[in-house]
């Protein structure tokens, strides 16, 4: 399987890919599924207004279940985020191919993904319009942050990465926003893209430099993305609750949120690959790596819930084991199972090369371990805090309507973001492309 | 900057043509191409760029500064006993220095790669150049400076026309 | 090609650049600077009162003790505000018909209160206690100000949290002889006990105990 | 123009009214989140987004300070003032002192100078204060629905009076609770003598007449028993309330506790504690055996033991009784002196009749007084007499009658048959709605009376403050029956006591007023003598048939009088935990036989008239074949508040037999919700209430905590408090006191049910053992204070901190709301408001305890150890540069603990209470294994179970 279909010149990779953006023709699914997205985000909206007027109270969280929804969303989220990183960064460093074809894909989708994740924990406050007192900034108060609070450390990491993300994001998509520019043919265009381009103009001075540059942000975003979903996992290995005091929970959350990223990159990349006719460049072998990293990151979530279900029983912790018991067959139990079953059962079949290439049951595999994270992240939250420490302050945890509005808005908001990704924005990096070429055929 | 500029249809050309005029000794050559040439990174002047350097300063000043701002303002500017856990708490103070630090890596790489690249500057004078636009798409120039000392525009000319250039023409036109 | 954008662009978009920058720099000074104006904190604006009260008259000029209104200050949270009986003790018998003391009588007549405006309000959800202020060495001065120079009073300090905790972290340069708490324009002399001296004779706590958020907020 | 007339000039749009009508409304918080409708909801929606962009540009309108006219004596600003008065609850005054603040009564302490207090103080007296802000309370004379002058009533009552006087009270009636105010009384008799044909009842809807009965049964006459608990080595308690409700049970509980935590002091003998009961008491779950046992088992027990002690034939004794009878007869005989009985006043006249029998035979330590309150015919008479058309004129002072006279009776009916009917009463109630004319009634706290405590001790009533809303009390409208036209109240309570006081009475009146008693009023023991003929003319027992209903007070609502009162509807029920709900309580095992489990609807129906249909609640500890309804649930007319809440089954009650009925339960398959705070029952087999046998009690288990981090010092005063679990009965006064204290808001039987109940101190039981007879454990739960405190570590922005003086600080201003450290918290004693729950609280801006913040919504908060009186001694003793005593700081549920079960004070003074009780082998810290140290810590509970019946 070859990293691009042949028959390919610079030609043609420059003109289809600046052409999707350029005349994209009438096209019913994209506002079709456009206005689908801004109808939940009308619905994200509304929910996140009546939250302001009413307070968190409109939730279904309590005591003891003080996180709920919005804890989870925000989890589900940046997990999903990782994708891109993971993908145009980590395997940049690798110097790996493939990644060339669907790293703009990906990347974009964790800007969304990370600007619905940021979105969440602030929702979350009880006073949402204090959250910048987590900025060490200077105030009349004198007062400062609390350091030492996993969540703070969080919010530290949440900035540095949609920060480094859109950075990278953009360095990325320069040389190509020039390409765009080129091409467009009227002034309006010419100027929007050619703003946007900044003045590119493929020098090669310019070209050293942004690879030096690209290779720098490369070698940072790689370890950030790491630092996040760990310090992610802080956010509940930090407390002591059972069920979330667990030393292994750091890389318990990078396996499951790089899981949750591939899976929803396939979910992404597949249909775009279909509906703009990327097939010469998202290539079987493609999807055929990226659902052989599904399946391995799905085994390594395996040993992950393996161990956080074994070693209550290993130690003695009476706390650990009733909230184990709790995972297994508690009124969250579904949840538990849902994530055993989503992200681990289910993607097994992928062992089979012929099925990796069947794409509806890639998709719907996909669809099950996006679902079945969030099945994860709501069990992580739920279960461990509504039967804890002291029986006499056991509780219960239901959704509201407003927890499920916010949950799907969040995902229409994202999903809007990405449509109008798909519209203004090369969704392939052709420069990368370009360099994938045998040098035999790098003419014009 | 003036002088003569070529385009070629294909790298192996570019490349070979920005080879011959480095060995005739010039040096204020450019190239433009739709995508990194990196056999050109060899043959054309290689300047020194602090950029990797900036990064790295810029990473351990976050660093240091993560730690010393944490340090500040928990244990020196407003002491507070918080859970009975020391005031410096150093290991602590680990997660948000490395991420201010990688914060700042990432901005001074990505402003240093727009100060060092004198970016953004919308005009481009060698826009002008006609089919220049295909530079970004399918197409390779050749740019050599007039000002090189050993620059000679027959000398020129004729070193390039062995490469079977699309066009040679003297810039700006 | 024709280039899309002429050579002015270059200056422009560095213009841009420069502005945006300028834009912020502007910003975080008004947000460093501005809390700490005048007009942000009020400090030195006379405040108009039902009854333009003097204290530069009653206090400069007359040379009432601040207890003979503010009795409660030595004993209360609040330093308390005079009933109006207080006012009348003397203006029953002094400028009983000025027009400006009429909503003075007007109300003694009819039973209803003078709706004094509050000129020195601390932040909400701050307990101050006058007492022990008073009974630990801060002079009226140090937070009220000159009050013997003003004719309608006003703000002295801004009040703010950051004001507050400078003088619990260290109340030495603060703190008097007892004998000198209520004056106005009081001055540090060879013979004065130093700071330290007040704060270790007063028994004041330490800084960290000062510190406490509990000592202000409940 | 300079840029500073320009800032000036925005600045005075501060003073533009409508300007500031705008911005106080920036950002409306909903009144009740639940209630907030379609069109409001738009409404809120559009405001919010037009408003969202002028956050940045309001500034702080101008504030007032509005001192007094003239100054008041002894007011001094900002200073709380204490005064003392009493509370009278179903007849018996208990002393109170209330705090002032500014003019206001914001806080209910008992009174330590009174007999029947000594400093404590339960849920309702502590309810009390709220009860005085009631924004709902009757303000208007009403007659049928309409608001009418007080004016009218008084002229017809004129008009009336003239009538009287000529016909001597013919056709005149009037009915009150139970009377033990001796003006009143007096009152009362000086009116009967003026209209000799009229008549004056009593009801009590928590009717003591059994007590009566009984006392009649065993001596002839109806004096009251007092124990003695302080004297009491073993303590034989039968559904008994001495602890719980009984008039003086404050006391009784004081004495009681003392001798139960004679383990952890070392000092004295720690007593030994039966219950049998039908339904679970508080002095149940103290107990060191229990037996649950149907009504007519416990007399057969009685009559045993009875037999067994002398008391009574030995026939008695019975030959099928289980084992243990004998053996705690035998010990009752084996502490002869030191051995008493106590009988709750739902038991029969039979049973109390036999409790006096078997302490008589014992030589029992408990004290015999006349009856404290005056006598008067009961309402049965009455009704009879309002059916047969013989009362003209009724006067109601106090009560609800149409709401709690037993359903047999037909008060409602039989009012109909009445001309003229007054009501006086604090709510436009079940009963205003069928008289005549309701007259709103003043709270005690804002009029003037007196009252008699359980031992007689006499106290004056006097007002707090003005009248909130206009208002009338019974002397007033008996004053205005026997055409008194000058009426004042304090001369009414004056002149009577002049009358019996010799020398200076105006020193004597000064004297009462601040010490809260009147000295030397306390009853003299009464001699009492068994009747020779007492066995003999004891009734039959009842054959032992079908379901026994069993009608009971709540605990809280008691009668349902308070039912307006969120404090008591929110408090949840010692036992069931309940709140907002009353519930068919149903032993295990007869659920299980009847195919029931909790949450299930029943219909339970004493004949074709009488049903009423409510959920199931399994409670261990029921007996069996036994279901306890609740009263003072399903009030229809009252305010908001307590309106429709749990259900009315007063209709089952029968004049003849008040407290228990034969009736049928059946399901009806439907099933309701139950708002509970506590869910799961027992400890999980988790080390939570620590219980040893009295034997091993001096037992030291010491644990050594290490820590990675250097320990802080601290060297001033490090605050902690220690409970004894031994003497907490779970009465709930410390949860109520701490609301009350710490302005903590009432949420709703909504936001219960959802988990967001705002107590800061709870109390948890535990049901332990077998189901059928468990240990029943309470555990009170505030902040622990931990030293090295999770919560703390994991707020962001520091909003919960450590002080100098080792306390966990919550800083409301500060908090964001994140909620970690609720979740990280172990003990589970964070609270937060998920809702703007102040805003929507029924207390008025008047009523909050002003030296405590008000916490608005999105914000966490939790047990502060009541820093506010923290600071505020501490501020006094700084200010005297004296050190702080020990004892001089109390927290609220300290003080209001009926069992000083709760001590607090400086760990760091060597001779503190808390010091003493923390060195007791007893103290353990909650979930120690976690590190967390705690300054709260807890004395492990003591039994003191009889070998003969354990191993047995």
């Amino acid at each position: 399987m070859a990293v691009m279909e042949p028959g390919q010149t610079l030609t043609t990779i420059s003109a289809t890919i600046a052409e999707e953006t350029l005349n994209p023709g009438r096209r019913l699914w994209w506002w079709g599924g456009f206005l689908i997205a801004v109808a939940f985000t009308a619905l994200f909206v509304l929910a996140v207004e009546y939250l302001f007027i009413a307070g968190v109270g409109i939730w279904g969280i309590d005591i003891p279940v003080a996180w709920g929804f919005a804890i989870a969303n925000y989890v589900w989220w940046i997990g999903i985020a990782s994708g891109g990183t993971i993908i145009s960064a980590l395997f940049y460093l690798t110097q790996s191919e493939w990644r060339s074809a669907v790293n703009r894909i990906a990347e974009s989708m964790t800007l969304f993904a990370a600007a619905a994740a940021g979105i969440m924990p602030i929702l979350h406050l009880g006073r949402p319009s204090y959250f910048y007192w987590l900025f060490p900034i200077p105030n009349t108060m004198g007062l400062w942050p609390q350091f030492r609070s996993p969540l703070l450390w969080d919010f530290f990491a949440i900035l540095s990465y949609v920060t480094a993300s859109v950075l990278f994001w953009y360095l990325g998509l320069l040389p190509d926003l020039a390409l765009v520019r080129d091409r467009a043919p009227t002034y309006r265009r010419q100027l929007f893209y050619g703003i946007a381009a900044l003045g590119w103009t493929g020098s090669h001075t310019q070209w050293r430099l942004h690879k030096t540059a690209y290779g720098l942000l490369a070698a940072l975003m790689a370890p950030l993305v790491i630092s996040v979903h760990s310090i992610v996992g802080l956010d509940f290995s930090g407390g002591l609750l059972p069920g979330w005091h667990s030393t292994q929970f750091s890389p318990f959350f990078v396996f499951g949120a790089v899981l949750s990223g591939f899976a929803t990159v396939l979910l992404l990349v597949i249909p775009v690959r279909r509906l703009y006719r990327l097939e010469p460049y998202i290539t079987a072998h493609h999807l055929n790596l990226l659902v052989i990293f599904l399946l391995l990151c799905s085994l390594l979530l395996a040993y992950s819930y393996l161990i956080d279900a074994l070693l209550p029983f290993y130690g003695s912790d009476r706390y650990e084991r009733a909230v184990a018991m709790h995972r297994f067959t508690g009124e969250w139990a579904w949840s538990f199972w849902a994530a055993v079953v989503l992200n681990v059962v289910v993607p097994q079949i992928l062992w089979f090369p012929r099925l990796r290439l069947r794409l509806w049951l890639v998709l719907l595999v996909s669809f099950g371990v996006v679902i079945g994270m969030w099945c994860e992240r709501i069990m992580l939250v739920a279960s461990s805090l509504y039967q804890d420490f002291m029986p006499s302050a056991w509780g219960h945890f239901s959704g509201t309507v407003w927890d499920w509005s916010t949950l799907l808005g969040s995902v229409g908001m994202a999903a809007a973001g990405f449509f109008l990704f798909l519209r203004y924005v090369p969704v392939v990096a052709a420069y990368e492309l370009k360099e994938l070429l045998p040098p035999a055929e790098r003419r014009g | 900057m003036s002088g003569i500029a070529a385009e070629f249809a294909g790298e192996a050309a570019l490349v070979a043509a920005a080879h011959r005029l480095r060995e005739d000794g010039l040096s204020r050559i450019e190239a433009y191409a739709p995508y990194p040439v990196e056999a050109l990174d060899e043959i054309l002047p290689r300047p020194r760029w602090p950029l990797p350097v900036l990064v790295f300063v810029a990473g351990m000043l976050g660093l240091a500064g993560g730690f010393f701002l944490q340090w500040y303002g928990a244990a020196v500017s407003y002491p507070i006993n918080i859970g009975g856990r020391p005031l410096a708490s150093w290991a602590a103070f680990i997660p948000i220095a490395f991420e201010i630090a990688v914060l700042c890596a990432v901005t001074a790489g990505f402003v240093g790669f727009f100060a060092l690249a004198r970016l953004p500057a919308p005009y481009q004078p060698i826009q002008a150049l006609p089919g220049f636009e295909r530079a970004s798409q399918d197409r390779f120039f050749l740019i050599v400076d007039a000002a090189d000392p050993r620059f000679d525009a027959a000398r020129v000319t004729s070193a390039v026309e062995e490469f079977a250039p699309c066009s040679i023409v003297p810039w700006p036109s | 090609m024709t280039p899309i954008f002429g050579p002015a662009a270059n200056l422009v978009a560095k213009l841009v650049l420069l502005a945006l920058g300028g834009c912020l720099v502007v910003a975080l000074f008004i947000g460093w600077v501005g809390p700490s104006t005048e007009w942000a904190t009020r400090v030195g604006y006379p405040v108009e009162q039902p009854v333009p009260f003097s204290h530069k008259h009653h206090v400069g000029g007359l040379g009432l003790d601040c207890r003979f209104c503010h009795t409660t200050v030595e004993t209360s949270t609040t330093a308390g505000m005079p009933p109006t009986h207080t006012c009348m003790t003397c203006h029953s018998q002094l400028w009983t018909n000025a027009e400006m003391l009429a909503p003075v009588r007007h109300s003694l007549a009819d039973g209803k209160p003078i709706q004094w405006v509050r000129v020195n309000r601390l932040p909400d959800y701050v307990y101050f206690n006058h007492s022990i202020h008073v009974a630990k060495g801060v002079g009226c001065e140090t937070c009220h100000g000159h009050v013997d120079q003003m004719p309608l009073m006003e703000k002295a300090q801004t009040l703010r949290m950051g004001w507050c905790v400078d003088c619990h972290r260290d109340p030495r340069p603060n703190l008097r002889p007892k004998a000198a708490e209520f004056d106005m324009g009081w001055q540090r002399t060879a013979d004065t006990p130093s700071g330290d001296a007040l704060f270790k004779q007063n028994h004041i706590h330490t800084a960290a105990e000062l510190t406490d958020c509990s000592v202000c907020h409940r | 123009m300079t840029g500073r007339f320009w800032w000036r000039s925005l600045a005075e749009r501060a003073d533009d009214p409508a300007y500031l009508a705008a911005i106080a409304h920036e950002f409306p918080e909903p009144q009740s989140p639940e209630g907030v409708d379609r069109r409001r909801f738009l409404q809120l929606m559009a405001a919010s987004a037009a408003l969202s962009g002028l956050g940045g540009c309001s500034s702080l309108p101008a504030e007032h300070v509005v001192p007094r006219v003239e100054p008041l004596a002894g007011e001094e600003a900002g200073v709380p003032r204490y005064v003392a008065t009493a509370l009278v609850q179903q007849g018996y005054a208990t002393g109170a002192i209330l705090q002032h603040r500014d003019g206001r009564p914001v806080k209910l302490e008992g009174n330590p100078d009174h007999p029947a207090s000594l400093g404590a103080s339960d849920a309702t007296m502590q309810a009390a204060v709220l009860d005085l802000y009631d924004p709902e309370r009757s303000a208007a004379v009403l007659s049928g629905g309409r608001i009418v002058d007080w004016e009218k009533l008084s002229l017809l009552l004129a008009e009336k009076r003239g009538q009287w006087a000529k016909s001597g009270g013919t056709g005149l009636r009037i009915l009150t609770g139970l009377v033990a105010s001796p003006s009143l009384a007096a009152q009362l008799a000086a009116l009967l003598r003026q209209y000799p044909n009229a008549a004056w009842h009593q009801w009590e809807p928590l009717s003591r007449d059994a007590v009566a009965a009984g006392a009649t049964l065993a001596f002839g006459k109806p004096v009251e028993m007092l124990p003695r608990f302080d004297k009491a080595d073993v303590v034989l308690a039968v559904e008994s309330d001495a602890i719980s409700g009984a008039p003086g049970h404050l006391a009784f509980a004081r004495a009681f506790a003392e001798r139960r935590r004679a383990a952890e002091t070392g000092g004295g003998r720690m007593s030994r504690v039966y219950a049998i009961e039908a339904t679970p008491t508080l002095i149940g779950g103290a107990a060191d055996h229990r037996f649950a046992l149907k009504p007519a088992a416990i007399e057969t027990a009685l009559r045993a033991i009875a037999a067994a002690t002398g008391a009574g034939p030995k026939e008695w004794q019975g030959s099928d009784r289980p084992g243990w009878v004998d053996a705690v007869a035998s010990d009752l005989i084996a502490s002869k002196g030191a051995a008493l009985v106590h009988a709750g006043p739902e038991q029969s006249p039979a049973i109390h009749a036999l409790v006096h029998a078997i302490n008589r035979a014992l030589a029992a330590p408990v004290r015999y007084v006349e009856p404290v309150a005056a006598a008067a015919p009961g309402i049965a008479a009455l009704t009879g007499e309002m059916h047969q058309g013989k009362v003209e004129t009724l006067l109601i002072l106090g009560g609800n009658p149409v709401y709690d006279a037993p359903a047999d009776l037909g008060f409602a009916q039989a009012l109909g048959r009445v001309k003229l009917s007054v009501q006086l009463g604090t709510h436009a109630d079940e009963t205003a709605a069928r008289v005549t004319y309701h007259v709103p009634a003043l709270h005690a706290f804002e009029d003037w009376g007196d009252g008699r405590a359980f031992d007689g001790t006499a106290a004056i009533v006097q007002p707090q403050i003005r009248p909130l809303a206009p208002g009338h009390s019974a002397a007033e409208m008996i004053a205005l029956v026997a055409g008194r036209q000058d009426f004042d109240a304090r001369k009414q309570v004056r002149d009577h006591w002049r009358q019996t006081t010799p020398g200076d009475f105006d020193t004597a009146w000064e004297d009462w007023l601040r010490q809260g008693t009147i000295p030397n009023t306390a009853s003299a023991d009464t001699p009492v003598a068994i009747r020779a003929d007492f066995a003999a003319a004891l009734p039959k027992p009842d054959a032992a048939s079908g379901l026994a209903v069993l009608l009971r007070p709540d605990p809280f609502l008691r009668d349902g009088a308070q039912a307006n009162n969120g404090w008591l509807q929110e408090l949840p029920r010692p036992l069931t935990r309940l709140a907002w709900d009353n519930a068919a309580l149903v032993a295990p095992a007869t659920a299980e036989r009847l195919g029931l489990k909790s949450e299930d609807v029943v219909e339970i129906a004493a004949d074709d008239t009488a049903k009423v249909r409510l959920p199931v609640l399994v409670l261990p500890g029921q007996a069996e074949d036994c279901v306890t309804l609740p009263l003072g649930y399903g009030r229809t007319a009252i305010g908001a508040v307590g309106r429709d809440v749990g259900v009315d089954v007063a209709k089952l009650r029968r004049a003849e037999r008040l407290w228990e009925t034969a009736a049928t339960l059946h399901p009806t398959g439907e099933t309701a919700a139950l708002s509970m705070t506590q869910h799961q029952q027992d400890m999980a087999g988790r080390d939570i209430v620590r219980t040893r046998a009295l034997a091993e009690a001096g037992e030291r288990h010491d644990t050594v905590a290490a820590s990675l981090y250097p320990p802080y010092k601290y060297d001033g005063n490090a605050w902690g408090m220690a409970i004894s679990l031994s003497s907490c009965i779970g009465c709930g006064a410390c949860t109520a006191a701490c609301q009350a204290e710490n302005n903590i808001p009432v949420v709703g039987r909504d936001q219960v049910m959802r988990g967001r109940a705002m107590h800061w101190i709870r109390v948890d039981r535990y049901w332990g053992g077998e189901p059928q007879a468990p240990d029943i454990a309470f555990q009170p739960v505030p902040c622990m204070h931990c030293e090295d405190a999770p919560c703390e570590v994991v707020c962001p922005v520091g909003a919960t901190t450590h002080d100098s003086d080792g306390l966990n600080v919550m800083v409301y201003n500060r908090c964001v709301g994140t909620r970690f450290c609720s979740n990280n918290c172990p003990y589970k004693v964070r609270r937060f408001n998920f809702y703007g729950y102040s805003g929507s609280d029924p207390r008025p801006a008047m009523a909050w305890n002003p030296d405590v913040t008000v916490r608005g919504r999105g914000v966490m908060e939790k047990c502060t150890y009541c820093i506010q009186r923290i600071r505020e001694t501490k501020i006094a003793a700084d200010r005297d540069d004296r050190p702080i005593a020990d004892g001089e700081i109390v927290t609220a549920c300290q003080q209001a603990c009926p069992t000083q079960a709760i001590v607090f004070g400086d760990i760091n003074d060597p001779k503190s209470a808390v010091r003493t009780r923390k060195a007791s082998a007893l103290d353990y810290a909650l979930l120690e294994d976690l590190n967390t140290r705690p300054r709260t810590t807890y004395a492990a509970r003591v039994l003191n179970r009889n070998p003969a019946i354990a191993e047995g």
